[in-house]
């Protein structure tokens, strides 16, 4: 699974984009994507927030994940 | 016929046309806030602000927002309009207006579209200080 | 050093440089808002508005309310810039505009020169249509 | 005593400045004036409101008028 990082989270994880192994089970909700990434880099559990989208759109704890979704993690916004 | 609604992520922020952009006969009203790099934070001298974004993302978002604004204030025209990459002192960084038939609705729509972007979308800014760097708002 | 306070009775407005005027490197909010002719009044076609003004008068209050805005709010500078004669529709009439470190100033200021503006200043306001022509406000 | 006229006023008047006659006994006090104006012009009784300036500020009712000073009557503005 291919994951799109930006801002701060770029630089948690060193790159701009973050390949989950695929040896470990694929993470089935948002939820447990967030969890992953704490457990991967605790750096993540430090933020103000931490927010993830599905296909370009918010999505909630409870959504679930499919292949060939584009997913990104939205650090705390800060445009303007 | 121009568009009601203009969303854009651009690289340098033209301000000079924007009430242009916004006139329309039905207006009396154009209210726009324009966002610039500040010098200091805290007292703390800012070299430059550097801005990054999820582009489809944004847009998304920026079109979200500009349609709720439209339907609540029942505005003419609405624009929102965010610069990314290295900004240095006094440039502009982000412009969003509103014009609507009465001066009330462009000035309550201005306030909602800046605050709501600030909120929502997908756009993240890292100060440049002398000996350091910081995306804001990252932390609590 | 550019002045803090812009008071201005003009033939045309040209609202293109406003944001650079009301820039500052202390000014992270800048916040204008546009009065425009419109076509339309309570449904009936407006052709244009005649402004006049008691212009000695009209920049000492102008600048009054400017100074008040600049004390209230800290800003760092401030514009009214008022036309006077024939305008038509969509043509601006006004410009009012505060730059202040953060946006809730600007906003707050902005707002308040526009409607101590409406207000205070002396400034006249002709309704033109097909078959008569209106001093607006006059009568209750 | 010499008075500016604008907006409505000068239309009620007919020109844009107004001479008192020198015949009148001179009016001692924006009120007086005023009331001068009202009973020589009725229009300006209509109006939602009728201000007076002295020498470009507005001037309460009590406010004494000196020769010399600039006066205009402020019927009820409408920029913006």
């Amino acid at each position: 699974m291919e994951v799109l990082l930006f801002g701060i989270a770029k630089d948690i994880v060193g790159k701009s984009s973050f390949h989950l192994p695929e040896e470990e089970s694929f993470p089935k909700s948002v939820f447990e994507l967030k969890e992953r990434l704490k457990s991967m880099f605790p750096e993540f559990g430090k933020l103000s927030s931490l927010a993830v989208a599905v296909n370009s759109a918010y999505a909630e704890d409870a959504e679930i994940l499919k292949e060939g979704d584009e997913i990104a993690i939205i650090p705390p916004v800060s445009g303007g | 016929m121009k568009d009601t609604i203009i969303v854009e992520i651009v690289d340098t922020l033209d301000t000079s046309k924007v009430f242009l952009e916004l006139s329309h006969p039905h207006c009396g009203g154009i209210c726009v806030f324009v966002g610039a790099v500040r010098e200091f934070t805290d007292n703390e001298e800012v070299i430059a602000l550097e801005f990054e974004t999820y582009k489809s993302m944004a847009l998304l978002e920026m079109g979200k927002i500009a349609q709720e604004a439209v339907d609540t204030w029942k505005l003419q025209k609405v624009i929102i309009r965010h610069a990314v990459g290295v900004k240095e002192v006094e440039e502009p960084v982000v412009v969003v207006g509103a014009s609507s038939a009465h001066r009330d609705a462009s000035f309550e729509a201005c306030r909602f579209l800046i605050d709501t972007l600030k909120k929502r979308v997908p756009i993240w800014k890292k100060e440049m200080f002398k000996n350091k760097s910081v995306w804001v708002s990252a932390h609590p």
